[in-house]
C-alpha cells in the first residue's frame, strides 16, 4: 500500500513539475508510468515485493481461472453429449493447506469451476472441503492435483 | 395563489411524514393533524369561494402548459367536495382520539389516516388521468393499511378480500387507460374530452368509457359493491366513518368525471347502462339493508343504497339531477360518517351489534339518541335536513328528463333506509333499558363532539342551503357544459 | 309576519323546554306549554273578521331562493279553520294532560314532542310553498312517531309508531313527487301560482301522476282505505296524543291537502273517482270494523277512519262543481259537499275530541277500556256519561247536535250525484248513497256500543283494576267545553258559516261566486229523503245493535290473516325474509364468486357493446415486424404462463411467475425501454424474494378441489375476459385518429435538460406522479410494517372486533 | 477483410459459441440425474457461455463505435465471481434439504457427518425394533 | 450475415431459456428450480448483451450488470431459504 | 455441522461494493442515460439486502444503524420538500431550477433540485425496500 | 408485432383471470401479478412498438419510440410492487390468524 501512495504522490509531483495551464488525465498517468519505473527499480530497498508484482500473480490467477473454465466446461459439455450417461457422481473430502477468508473462499471459487466438482461444504474451521465430483471415479486424482496448483497460486497472490 | 391549490394534497402527506419522526409523541401527533386538517378546510374553504368567483383554477405543475404535464384543476365540483372531506376527516379523527387506541396511535394511525385523505383530496382536484390512478392508488393503499391495521380473524379476512378486489380494480384501470391513450394519444382529462368530441366518441371511444365505468363502479360500490359490506364492517368505528364517507365517493366522484367531462356523447349508451346499474344497486342495496340483522350490515348497505341513488343523478344527466347528484354526495358523506360513527359507538357502548340484542339506549344516552335520529332522519331526506335538497334535485332531473323508473326506485330507497334505520333507532334506543347506570360506559368528550360537528353539518347542509347553492350550482354548470372545463384547462385551444 | 312567529313560536319553545326543564318542576312544564296554543289561538283568532271579510295575508322569507323554495306563510280561510282547530284543541289537550298525566312521566319530552307536531302541523297549514309544506308535513311524521312512541318500553307502542311513520313518509315521499311535478309543468312551489296555472297543469301530460302521486300522501296521512292500517295501533300514544293528533288534527292534514289542491285538480275525473271512492269505502270500512272492536280506544280509532273517510268523499262530491262551467242551479248541489266537508270537519274535531277525552277519563279511572270488563259507570261517573251521550250522538247524527247538521247534508250531498251526468257516474250515483247509508248505520250502532256497554249494564268491580269515580274536575274541563261546542254548533251554525266556513269556501273554489255557494245551515228542511234516511240508520242501527250477537259471525269472515293488517306484516316480514335471504345468497362472503360476478358484469357490459356496436377491427398490416427470437419470447411468456395454471407448487409457480417478469423485461428490451428493463428487472426479483419469504408463513398450495363445473365456468370467464381484452387491444391498434402527445417530450434536453426521455417525464413532466409513486410506496412500506407489528390485542379490541 | 472485421467475425463468432454452449449446457440441465450433477452443467458450461456473449459484445462495441464498456467487463468480472458461489450455495442447500444423489453415486463423506444424529437414530431404532419384535 | 447469426445465436439462447423453463415445471426438487432460474437469468444477460448488438444502443448494457446482481442475489436467497427457511438471521450463527 | 458461510461472505463483501458504485453511478446517470433516483434506489437497497443475506441483523445493524423506515421518510420528505420548495419561489409547484455554479474546489459544476428530487426517491426506494424486506421476516420472530 | 403483443397480453389476462377465480390465496396473488404484467405490456403496445429509436438523446438519434408510455409503466411497475408486496404481508397475516388460506374457508358467517 506505502508503495501505491508512493507512486501516486510521484505522478503528483509529476505533473505539478510539469507545470501546466490545466490539470491534464494524460499528464498524469504519465507521471504514473515513471513512477512504477521508479519504484520497480527501488523495490528492494524496502525490503518488500515489487507492489506491480502482486498484480500479476493476480493476472496469472485469472488466467488458471479461465483456462479451468474452459477446460471443465469442456468436459462436462462432453459428458451432455454423450449418448449414454454413463457417470458415477459422489462426494469426497480435501484439507487445505489455505488460512483466511480470502484464501479459502479463492479456493473454493477455482475448484467450482474445475471440472466435475462443486464445492459443497466446509468445515467450520474452514479447513475441510467437501466436494462433490461428477465422476467421482475419473476424476478424484485429477481434481486433487489440480487443488494443489491453485494453493500454490494464491498464495503466491496473498503471502 | 394557483399554488394553494396543491395544499389539500401535500399538506397531508408532508404532515403524515411528519408525524413518523413523532411515534411516541401520542398527544402531538393528535394536536398536529387536527392542526392540519383545520388548515386544510380552510384552504379549501378559500379556494371554492375564490373559484366561485373568478371561474375554474388550475396548477400546472412544474409548469408545463397543458396536455403536456400534469395539473390540478379546481372547479367548484371538486373543491365542494375536497371542502366536505375535510371536514368529515377532522371529525372522524377527533372520534378517534378518544376511541383508536395507543397501540394504534404508535403505529402511525393518523399518518394514514392524512395519507388517505391526502389521496382522496388529489382524486377530487387532479385534471390528469393517470394522475388520477395514482391518486387513487394513494388512497387506496392507506385504505388498505387502515383497514387492516391491527386485525384478528375477521378484520384480516374481510380486508384481504376487500385489498384483492381493489388491486385486480386497479389493473382494470391501467388497461382502460392503456386503451385510453392507444385510442386518444393522450392523458390530460380536458384534452381526451376534445378528442373524444372530435372523433364524436364512436364505438371504440364509448367501449373504452365503458371499461372505466367498470372500473370506477368497483371503486365506487355501483353494482359491483361486494367488498363493500364486508369491509366496511370490520375496522375500527373512526376508519369505517371514514371509508364510509370518503372512499365510494371518490369512484363516484371519477364516474361523474367521465361521463360529463370525457364521455358525455352517448348518454342513450352509456347513461342508460349507468341507470340500469343504479337501479340494481338501489334494490341490492335495500334489500341488504331491509335484511340486515346487526346495525353494521344495516349501515353499509346504506352506504350502498346511497351510491344507487347519486348514480341516479348521474344517470339522468341533467343540470338538476346533477346539481342534485352534486348535493347529495356532500349530503352523503356527512350523514354516512354520522351514521358509522352512531353504529360504532354503539357498538363501543354495549359490546353487541345484533340489533335486536341492545335496547334502550336512549334513556342512557339521551343526546347521542338524538344524534342518532338526526342522521336517520337526515338519510331519508326528510327536510329541513341535508338529504332533502339533493334528493329535491334528482327527483325534478329525473322528471325533467322522463326517467320515471329511476325516480320511482330512487324514492323508495329512501322507505328502505327509514325501514332500516328505524329498527336500529326502535329497537335499541326505544325500548327497555338493558344497562343499568352503574354499568353505563360514559361516552368520552372527543366523541360526542364529533358526532355534534356533523350533525351540524347535516343542519347546515339543509338549512343553510342558500349558502351552499350557489356553488353547487356552480359545479353542475361544468357538468352540464364541460367546455368551461375544457376552456379554463386548454386556453391555447386545439393541439 | 306574524303568521310566521306563530309557526316559528312552537318550535322556539319546544327547542326551550330541554334546555330548561330541570329548572321547572316537573309537573308545571305543561302550564308554561299551555301558554302557547292559548296565545296562538288567540292571535290568529283576531284575523277572524279580516278573513270574513275576504283578506288574506301573505309573508315570505327566503329559504333557498334559487330553487324557489322559501318559506311562505299564506294566510286564508282554509288555513284558518285549521289553524284555529290546531291552537284550539290543541290548548285542550294540553289543558287536560296537565291532569291526565303523571308527573313521574318524561314531561319534558311528552310536551317538547307536542310542541313539535303543533308547529309543524301549523307550518303545514300556512305554508304556500309545497316543498315547505311538504318539510312540516314529514315534521308532522316525526313528531307523531315520536308521540306514539311516548312509552317506548311497550312493543306496541314501538310497533304502531313505526308502522305510522313509515306509512306516513312514504305517502310524504310521494306527494313530494307529486309535488316536484307540478314544479316540472309550473316551474313554481307556491300554491297560489299553481292555483293561476291550473290550465297549463291539467293539459300536462304528467296531471294523472301527479294527481295519483299528491293523493298517496293525503291518503295515507287521513288514513283512507286500505293506509288506515296505521291508525288503529297509533292508539297506543297517550290518549291526549290520540285526541290530537289521531283525532282532531294530524289525520286531517291529508283533508287538508285535498281541499287546498281542489282548485288545481277539482274537475278532473281521476280525482273525483278515486276521492269518492276511497272516501265511500273508507268510511264503509271504518264504521264497519268500528262495531267489532273491544277497546274503547280502538273503536275511536275506527271510528275516526270512518269519519275522515267521509269527509273525503264529500270532498271527491264536491270536485264535481269544478267539471264544468259555474251554473247557477247545478254548481251549488256540488259546492254544498265541499262545504259539508269543511263544516264535519270542524263538528268532528269537537265530537270526536271529546269522546277520546271521556275515553281517556275512563281509562285513568279505572284502568281499563276493555269494554267486556266495562259496564254500569253511570251511577259512579255521570260527568263522563254526559260527555260520551253528546259525543256519541252528534257522532251518531242525532239533533240537536252538531252531527246531526252535518250528516244531513251529507246525505244531501251523496244524493246529489244523481243529477251529476259527468264522469259517466252512472249506477255508481246510486251506490254510493247507498254504501253511505249503511256505514251510517254502523256508526249509530258503535255510537250506541260506546254508550251502552261503558255506562250502562252491570258494573263488575272486580274487572276493573280501580274502583270508578268521577276524574279530578281539571280533566272534565276540557271535554267539557268541546261538548259544550257540539252543542251551540246546533244552535248557531251560520256563525260558523259567516266567520270561518265562507272564507275557506273562498280558498277551495276560488274561481266560484262566493255568495251563490255559501249555503244556509239550518237544522229543518222538512220530510226530505235525507230525513228518512236518518231515520232508517236509527231504526235499523237499534235493530241491529240488539241482534249484534246473531249477525256478529260475519266479522269471522275476515279472519286477521286477512286483514290489511296482516297484508302489511306479510310484506314487511317477506321482505325482510326475502331481502335477508337472498342477500346472503350472493353476499356469501366467499371471494370466488365476487370475482365471478364482477368479471360476468365486466365481460356482459363492455363485451356486449362492444360486439353489438360492431367497434371491431383487425388488419396487422401496419405492425412492427416479428423477429423469430421475439416469437420464441412470447411463446416462453405464455407456455409459462399456462404452465403455472397447472403447477402444484408456489415455488413453482413464483418461479414460473418470475419467468414471466423476465420475459416482459425482455420485451422492455427489445422495445427499446431501457429504464423500464431495469426496474422491471429490480423489481420482479425484489417481488420474487417477497413471495419466498412470505412462503414461510404460509402453507403450500393444495391441490384445488373444484367441480369439473366450476372449472369451465371458470375457465370460460378467463378465456372471454382475455380475449375481450385482445379484441378492444386489436382494434385500438388500429384506431389512428390522433397523434400521441409524446413528441413534445423529445425536447427533453433544451426543455428539461435531460437527455434521458424517459427520465425527464419522470423527474420533471410528470414528476408529480413520480412524488405521489414514492408517497405510495412509502405507504405500502409503513404498511408492511404495522400490519406485522400490531397485533390483535384480543382483550382490548373484542368489543369493535364483533 | 482487414484486421477489424476479422476481429469483429472472432467476437460474431464466440457469441454463437456461446449461444450453442448455453443450449448444451441447458440440455445437460435436462438429461443429467441429479440437481448436483446439474449444478455442474449451470455453474461452469452456462457461466462460460455467458462469458464468451459478453466478451463478443465487448469487442463489438470497442470496435464499432470505440467503446471500452466498463459495464461490460463489470459484468464479467461479476459473473465469473458470483457464478461458483452460486452454484456451491444451492447444492449445499439442496444437501442439507435431503434432496438424495443420483443412484449411480458411489461415495457420500459427508453424510456421516452432517447427518450424524440422524444416522445413529436410525441405527438406535433398528435395534429397538428388533428388540420389541424378539419380546 | 453477421445479423443473421446474432439472431441465430438469441434464438438459441431462448431454446436454452425454454429448456429451462422446463426444468423449473418439471423441478422435481426446489433446488433443481432455483438452479433453473439462475441458468434463465444467466442467459438472458447473454441475449441482452446480443440484442444491444442488434440494435447497436448501449442503453441496456446496465441491464447485464444488474440482471446479474440479482440473478446472484436470488440465487443466494432461494438457497438459504431451501436451507433454513428463512432468509436472514436475527443473530449471528456462530 | 454448522454452516460455514465463509465463502459466501467473502465474495459479498468484495461484490457489494460494486453494487453500492453501480447504484451511485444509475442515480446520477439517469438524467441522461438509462437509470434514475427509483433504479439507483433499488440496486443501493439490493446492495443493503445482499449484506442482510450474507450477515444477519444485528451484525448488520450495528455497522449500518439507521431506521430505514425513517430513511424512507426523510426520503419522501425530501422529494416533496423540493417539490414544495418551489412554491416559496413563486413558481408553479414542482418547478425545477438548474444552474451552473462555480463552486470551490469542484469548480463550475451543473446543479438541478431534479437531483435532489431524485435523492428522495432512491432514500425512499432504499428505506421502503429494506423495511419491508426486514419486517417479513420478523415475523413470527417476536 | 403489436396484434402478437396484443393477443399474449389477452392469453396472460386469461391466465391471471383464471387464477383469480380460485380458491387459495397464494394464486389469486399471483393472478394479480400475472395481471400487472400484462398490463404492463398492453400500455407499452397501445404506445406504438419498435416505431424508434431508444429514447435516450444522448445514444441515438430521432425519431424517438413513444417515451410516455414507458414513464407511466414505470410508476405503474412501482405501484404494482408496493401493492404486491402489501398484500404478500396481508395474505401470511390473514392465514396466521385464520389458519387457512382457503377462501372457501374464509367466507366467515355472520355468528362470529
Ligand atoms: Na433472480
Ligand atoms: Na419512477
Amino acid at each position: 500500500m506505502a508503495q501505491f501512495i508512493l507512486n501516486l504522490f510521484i505522478a503528483l509531483l509529476w505533473t505539478l513539475l510539469k507545470d501546466e495551464d490545466y490539470f491534464k488525465v494524460t499528464t498524469f498517468i504519465s507521471g504514473y508510468l515513471i513512477g512504477v519505473v521508479i519504484l520497480y527499480v527501488m523495490h528492494r530497498f524496502y525490503g518488500t515485493r515489487f507492489y506491480l508484482r502482486r498484480l500479476w500473480c493476480i493476472i496469472a490467477l485469472v488466467w488458471l481461472f479461465i483456462r479451468e473454465l474452459l477446460s471443465s466446461s469442456i468436459a462436462v459439455m462432453r459428458q451432455i453429449v454423450t449418448p449414454k450417461l454413463n457417470i458415477k457422481p459422489g462426494i469426497f473430502t480435501y484439507e487445505t493447506r489455505l488460512e483466511g477468508d480470502w484464501e479459502v473462499t479463492a479456493l473454493a471459487l477455482l475448484l467450482t469451476l474445475t471440472p466435475g466438482s462443486v464445492v459443497m461444504e466446509l468445515s467450520e474451521d474452514s479447513k475441510v472441503f467437501y466436494i462433490h465430483a461428477m465422476d467421482i471415479e475419473e476424476t478424484k486424482e485429477q481434481i486433487i492435483r489440480s487443488i494443489g496448483k491453485f494453493e500454490h497460486a494464491i498464495m503466491e497472490v496473498t503471502r | 395563489m394557483s399554488n394553494l391549490l396543491i395544499a389539500p394534497m401535500i399538506i397531508p402527506i408532508m404532515t403524515a411524514i411528519i408525524l413518523v419522526f413523532l411515534r411516541d409523541n401520542v398527544r402531538m401527533q393528535r394536536v398536529i393533524s387536527l392542526i392540519t386538517m383545520g388548515v386544510i378546510i380552510l384552504i379549501s374553504g378559500f379556494l371554492l369561494v375564490e373559484v366561485k368567483n373568478n371561474g375554474i383554477m388550475r396548477l400546472d405543475f412544474s409548469g408545463w402548459l397543458p396536455p403536456f404535464g400534469i395539473l390540478f384543476v379546481g372547479d367548484a365540483f371538486a373543491l365542494l367536495l375536497v371542502l366536505v372531506a375535510s371536514i368529515v376527516t377532522a371529525a372522524c379523527l377527533i372520534y378517534a382520539f378518544s376511541t383508536i387506541g395507543e397501540a394504534h396511535e404508535k403505529m402511525f394511525f393518523y399518518s394514514f389516516v392524512l395519507l388517505l385523505v391526502a389521496g382522496v383530496n388529489g382524486s377530487f382536484l387532479t385534471g390528469d388521468i393517470f394522475n388520477l390512478f395514482v391518486c387513487f392508488e394513494v388512497m387506496l393503499l392507506a385504505s388498505y393499511v387502515l383497514v387492516a391495521l391491527g386485525g384478528g380473524k375477521r378484520q384480516l379476512r374481510e380486508s384481504l378480500k376487500y385489498v384483492l378486489i381493489n388491486v385486480v380494480a386497479s389493473w382494470m384501470f391501467l388497461v382502460a387507460l392503456a386503451y385510453l391513450y392507444g385510442a386518444v394519444g393522450t392523458l390530460n382529462m380536458a384534452h381526451i374530452s376534445m378528442r373524444v368530441a372530435e372523433a364524436g366518441q364512436d364505438p371504440v371511444l364509448t367501449t373504452i368509457s365503458l371499461v372505466f365505468l367498470i372500473v370506477f363502479s368497483l371503486k365506487a360500490g355501483l353494482l359491483l359493491f361486494f367488498w363493500l359490506p364486508g369491509s366496511y364492517s370490520v375496522p375500527p368505528t373512526s376508519v369505517a366513518a371514514l371509508f364510509a364517507a370518503l372512499l365510494t365517493k371518490v369512484g363516484m366522484y371519477a364516474l361523474i368525471r367521465t361521463f360529463t367531462l370525457m364521455f358525455p356523447n352517448q348518454p342513450d349508451i352509456t347513461h342508460t347502462i349507468i341507470g340500469v346499474m343504479a337501479v340494481i344497486t338501489l334494490l341490492a342495496g335495500m334489500a341488504g339493508a331491509m335484511g340486515g340483522r346487526d346495525v353494521k350490515t344495516i349501515a353499509t348497505y346504506n352506504v350502498i343504497i346511497g351510491v344507487g341513488f347519486i348514480m341516479i343523478g348521474l344517470a339522468i344527466g341533467n343540470e338538476q339531477a346533477l346539481m342534485g347528484a352534486v348535493y347529495y354526495l356532500m349530503h352523503d358523506m356527512v350523514a354516512k360518517a354520522l351514521l358509522f360513527l352512531c353504529i360504532g359507538m354503539m357498538v363501543y357502548l354495549t359490546g353487541e351489534t345484533i340489533v335486536k340484542n341492545m335496547s334502550g339506549l336512549i334513556r342512557n344516552y339521551p343526546l347521542f339518541g338524538w344524534l342518532y335520529f338526526l342522521g336517520l332522519c337526515a338519510l331519508v331526506g326528510i327536510p329541513p335536513l341535508s338529504g332533502f335538497i339533493g334528493k329535491v334535485l334528482i327527483g325534478q332531473g329525473a322528471i325533467a328528463g322522463g326517467d320515471y323508473i329511476l325516480l320511482i326506485v330512487g324514492f323508495l330507497s329512501s322507505i328502505a333506509v327509514l325501514y332500516s334505520l328505524l329498527r336500529i333507532f326502535l329497537a335499541s334506543f326505544f325500548g327497555e333499558t338493558i344497562i343499568v347506570m352503574e354499568d353505563e360506559v360514559p361516552i368520552r368528550k372527543g366523541m360526542m363532539g364529533s358526532l355534534v360537528l356533523l350533525a351540524a353539518c347535516v343542519i347546515f347542509l339543509g338549512l343553510g342551503a342558500n349558502y351552499i347553492m350557489p356553488f353547487v350550482e356552480a359545479a353542475a354548470a361544468v357538468l352540464v357544459d364541460p367546455s368551461i372545463y375544457i376552456d379554463a384547462v386548454m386556453p391555447q385551444g386545439n393541439e | 309576519m306574524i303568521i310566521k312567529l306563530a309557526v316559528l313560536l312552537p318550535f322556539l319553545m319546544a327547542a326551550l323546554i330541554p334546555l330548561v326543564h330541570k329548572h321547572i318542576k316537573r309537573e308545571h312544564i305543561g302550564w308554561f306549554v299551555l301558554a302557547v296554543p292559548i296565545v296562538l289561538f288567540i292571535i290568529i283568532s283576531s284575523f277572524i273578521p279580516k278573513i270574513a271579510d275576504g283578506n288574506t295575508y301573505i309573508h315570505t322569507l327566503e329559504w333557498i331562493p334559487s330553487l324557489g323554495i322559501n318559506f311562505t306563510t299564506y294566510l286564508d280561510g282554509l288555513s284558518m279553520i285549521f289553524g284555529l282547530l290546531i291552537t284550539g284543541v290543541g290548548s285542550l289537550v294540553i289543558l287536560y294532560s296537565n291532569f291526565y298525566l303523571s308527573a313521574k312521566e318524561l314531561l319534558h319530552h311528552f310536551y317538547c314532542y307536542l310542541l313539535l307536531f303543533m308547529g309543524a302541523m301549523l307550518g303545514v297549514v300556512f305554508s304556500d310553498n309545497v316543498l315547505v309544506l311538504y318539510t312540516f308535513w314529514e315534521l308532522t311524521s316525526v313528531s307523531s312517531f315520536l308521540l306514539i312512541a311516548f312509552w317506548h318500553h311497550r312493543k306496541a307502542s314501538r310497533a304502531g309508531a313505526r308502522k305510522a311513520m313509515v306509512i306516513t313518509v312514504s305517502g310524504g315521499v310521494a306527494m313530494l313527487v307529486g309535488f316536484l311535478m307540478l314544479y316540472a309543468i309550473t316551474g313554481t312551489f307556491s300554491i297560489r301560482e299553481l292555483v293561476a296555472q291550473v290550465d297549463t297543469i291539467q293539459q300536462h301530460d304528467l296531471f294523472i301522476p301527479a294527481l295519483i302521486c299528491i293523493l298517496l300522501g293525503a291518503f295515507t296521512k287521513s288514513a283512507q282505505f286500505p293506509f288506515h292500517i296505521w291508525l288503529p295501533d297509533a292508539m297506543e300514544a297517550p290518549t291526549p296524543v290520540s285526541a290530537y293528533l289521531h283525532s282532531a288534527t294530524m289525520v286531517k292534514a291529508g283533508i287538508y291537502l285535498v281541499a287546498r289542491m281542489t282548485p288545481i285538480f277539482g274537475g278532473a275525473e281521476t280525482w273525483f273517482w278515486t276521492i269518492t271512492v276511497v272516501g265511500v269505502i273508507t268510511l264503509f270500512w271504518g264504521s264497519f270494523n268500528a262495531v267489532r272492536q273491544n277497546d274503547l280506544k280502538a273503536l275511536l280509532a275506527y271510528s275516526t277512519i270512518s269519519q275522515l273517510g267521509l269527509i273525503m268523499s264529500l270532498l271527491g262530491v264536491g270536485s264535481i262543481a269544478l267539471a264544468f262551467e259555474f251554473d247557477e242551479a247545478a254548481t251549488p248541489i256540488f259546492t254544498l259537499a265541499g262545504f259539508t266537508a269543511l263544516f264535519h270537519l270542524i263538528n268532528h274535531s269537537t265530537f270526536k275530541g271529546a269522546l277520546f277525552m271521556m275515553v281517556g277519563i275512563v281509562d285513568h279511572e279505572v284502568g281499563t277500556r276493555d269494554l267486556r270488563r266495562l259496564g254500569g259507570l253511570l251511577p259512579f261517573m255521570p260527568l263522563t256519561f254526559s260527555i260520551a251521550l253528546i259525543g256519541s250522538f252528534a257522532m251518531a247524527g242525532l239533533p240537536p247536535f252538531n252531527g246531526f247538521l252535518s250528516k244531513e247534508m251529507f246525505f244531501t250531498a251523496m244524493l246529489s250525484l244523481q243529477e251529476a251526468n259527468v264522469f259517466s257516474i252512472g249506477s255508481m250515483a246510486t251506490w254510493i248513497p247507498v254504501v253511505a247509508w249503511l256505514a251510517s248505520v254502523f256508526t249509530f250502532v258503535y255510537c250506541m256500543i260506546i254508550i251502552f256497554k261503558t255506562f250502562f249494564g252491570t258494573y263488575h268491580p272486580e274487572r276493573l283494576d280501580k274502583e270508578a269515580h268521577e276524574p279530578p274536575f281539571g280533566m272534565l274541563i276540557s271535554p267539557f267545553i268541546l261538548v259544550a261546542l257540539v252543542v251551540l254548533i246546533f244552535f248557531f251554525p251560520n256563525v260558523l258559516v259567516h266567520y270561518i266556513l265562507t272564507p275557506a269556501m273562498a280558498s277551495v273554489y276560488p274561481t266560484l261566486p262566493l255568495q251563490e255557494i255559501t249555503p244556509y245551515v239550518s237544522w229543518w228542511h222538512g220530510f226530505n229523503l235525507e230525513l228518512f234516511m236518518t231515520l232508517g240508520v236509527i231504526v235499523l242501527g237499534i235493530i241491529l245493535y240488539k241482534t249484534k250477537r246473531y249477525w256478529s259471525y260475519v266479522y269471522t269472515f275476515i279472519q286477521p290473516r286477512n286483514s290489511f293488517n296482516a297484508l302489511y306484516e306479510w310484506v314487511i316480514t317477506t321482505t325482510e325474509d326475502g331481502s335477508q335471504r337472498l342477500t346472503n345468497k350472493y353476499m356469501n362472503g366467499y371471494l370466488v364468486h365476487y370475482f365471478t360476478y364482477i368479471y360476468i358484469i365486466f365481460v356482459g357490459i363492455i363485451g356486449g357493446y362492444f360486439v353489438l356496436s360492431g367497434a371491431f377491427r383487425f388488419d396487422p398490416s401496419n405492425d412492427a415486424t416479428v423477429e423469430t427470437f421475439e416469437l420464441m419470447v412470447v411463446c416462453i411468456v405464455a407456455i409459462a404462463a399456462v404452465a403455472l395454471l397447472f403447477s402444484k407448487s408456489r415455488l413453482t409457480s413464483v418461479f414460473l411467475n418470475g419467468v414471466i417478469g423476465y420475459g416482459v423485461a425482455f420485451f422492455f428490451i427489445v422495445f427499446r425501454a431501457p429504464d423500464l428493463a431495469l426496474t422491471q428487472l429490480v423489481v420482479e426479483s425484489v417481488t420474487t424474494a417477497l413471495f419466498l419469504v412470505s412462503f414461510k408463513y404460509l402453507p403450500d398450495i393444495k391441490p384445488e378441489i373444484a367441480s369439473a363445473a366450476q372449472k369451465w365456468r371458470n375457465g370460460i370467464i378467463a378465456v372471454s375476459v382475455g380475449s375481450l381484452v385482445t379484441f378492444i387491444g386489436l382494434t385500438i391498434i388500429n384506431y389512428e385518429k390522433f397523434e400521441p402527445i409524446s413528441r413534445y417530450f423529445e425536447d427533453s434536453y433544451e426543455l428539461a435538460g435531460g437527455k434521458n426521455i424517459v427520465n425527464a417525464i419522470l423527474g420533471d413532466f410528470r414528476a408529480f406522479d413520480t412524488m405521489l409513486e414514492v408517497v405510495v410506496l412509502f405507504i405500502a412500506g409503513l404498511g408492511v410494517y404495522t400490519l406485522i407489528k400490531l397485533r390483535n390485542r384480543k382483550e382490548a379490541s373484542d368489543v369493535e372486533d364483533k | 477483410m482487414s484486421v477489424s472485421e476479422m476481429i469483429e467475425w472472432m467476437a460474431v463468432i464466440m457469441i454463437l459459441v456461446a449461444s450453442i454452449v448455453a443450449v448444451l449446457s441447458a440440455i445437460g440441465m435436462i438429461r443429467l440425474p441429479d440437481v448436483y450433477t446439474r449444478s455442474h452443467a449451470a455453474t461452469k458450461s452456462a457461466t462460460l457461455s455467458v462469458l464468451m456473449c459478453l466478451m463478443g459484445a465487448f469487442i463489438h462495441f470497442w470496435l464499432t463505435d470505440g467503446y471500452i464498456s466498463i459495464r461490460l467487463l463489470l459484468g464479467i468480472m461479476f459473473v465469473f465471481i458470483t457464478a461458483p458461489v452460486a452454484g456451491h450455495l444451492i447444492c449445499r442447500a439442496a444437501y442439507r434439504s435431503r434432496v438424495p444423489l443420483a443412484d449411480e453415486s458411489e461415495e457420500d463423506e459427508l453424510k456421516t457427518i452432517l447427518f450424524a444424529d440422524e444416522v445413529e437414530h436410525l441405527e438406535r431404532d433398528e435395534v429397538e425394533r428388533a428388540r420389541n419384535a424378539n419380546a | 450475415m453477421k445479423e443473421t447469426i446474432l439472431l441465430l445465436a438469441v434464438a438459441l439462447f431462448f431454446v436454452a431459456i425454454a429448456l429451462s423453463v422446463y426444468r423449473i415445471v418439471k423441478g422435481p426438487s426446489m433446488p433443481d428450480r432455483a438452479i433453473a432460474l439462475d441458468t434463465i437469468a444467466v442467459n438472458l444477460i447473454s441475449s441482452i448483451a446480443i440484442v444491444s448488438v442488434l440494435l447497436s444502443t448501449k442503453a441496456f448494457l446496465d441491464a447485464i450488470l444488474i440482471l446479474g446482481i440479482l440473478s446472484f442475489i436470488g440465487t443466494i436467497s432461494f438457497s438459504k431459504y431451501i436451507e433454513r427457511g428463512v432468509l436472514i438471521e436475527r443473530k449471528r450463527n456462530d | 455441522m454448522k454452516i460455514n458461510d465463509v465463502i459466501l461472505r467473502t465474495v459479498v463483501k468484495g461484490v457489494v461494493f460494486i453494487i453500492l458504485t453501480l447504484g451511485m453511478y444509475l442515480f446520477f446517470a439517469g438524467h441522461n442515460a438509462p437509470g434514475g433516483g427509483f433504479i439507483g434506489g433499488l440496486v443501493l437497497a439490493s446492495a443493503v439486502v445482499l449484506l442482510y443475506l450474507a450477515y444477519d441483523i444485528e451484525t448488520i445493524q450495528k455497522t449500518m444503524p439507521f431506521d430505514f423506515k425513517k430513511v424512507a421518510a426523510v426520503g419522501v420528505l425530501l422529494a416533496t420538500g423540493t417539490a414544495l420548495g418551489s412554491v416559496l419561489f413563486d413558481v408553479p409547484f414542482l418547478s425545477h431550477t438548474d444552474g451552473y455554479f462555480d463552486l470551490p474546489l469542484l469548480g463550475e459544476t451543473h446543479l438541478t433540485t431534479v437531483t435532489i428530487f431524485e435523492a428522495g426517491v432512491a432514500l425512499t426506494v432504499v428505506g421502503v425496500v429494506v423495511t419491508i424486506i426486514l419486517s417479513i421476516n420478523e415475523e413470527g420472530g417476536e | 408485432m403489436e396484434s402478437v403483443m396484443v393477443i399474449l397480453v389477452g392469453v396472460l389476462v386469461a391466465v391471471a383471470t383464471y387464477l383469480i377465480l380460485s380458491r387459495n390465496i397464494i394464486r389469486v396473488i399471483l393472478g394479480t401479478a400475472i395481471l400487472s404484467h400484462a398490463v404492463h405490456l398492453l400500455i407499452l403496445t397501445m404506445g406504438s412498438l419498435k416505431q424508434g429509436n431508444v429514447p435516450l438523446l444522448s445514444d441515438s438519434e430521432g425519431p424517438y419510440t413513444d417515451a410516455l408510455p414507458q414513464a407511466l409503466i414505470l410508476t405503474a411497475i412501482v405501484i404494482s410492487f408496493a401493492v404486491t408486496a402489501f398484500v404478500l404481508v396481508l395474505a401470511f397475516r390473514t392465514y396466521g390468524t385464520n389458519k387457512t388460506d382457503d377462501l372457501q374457508e374464509l367466507r366467515g358467517n355472520a355468528d362470529e
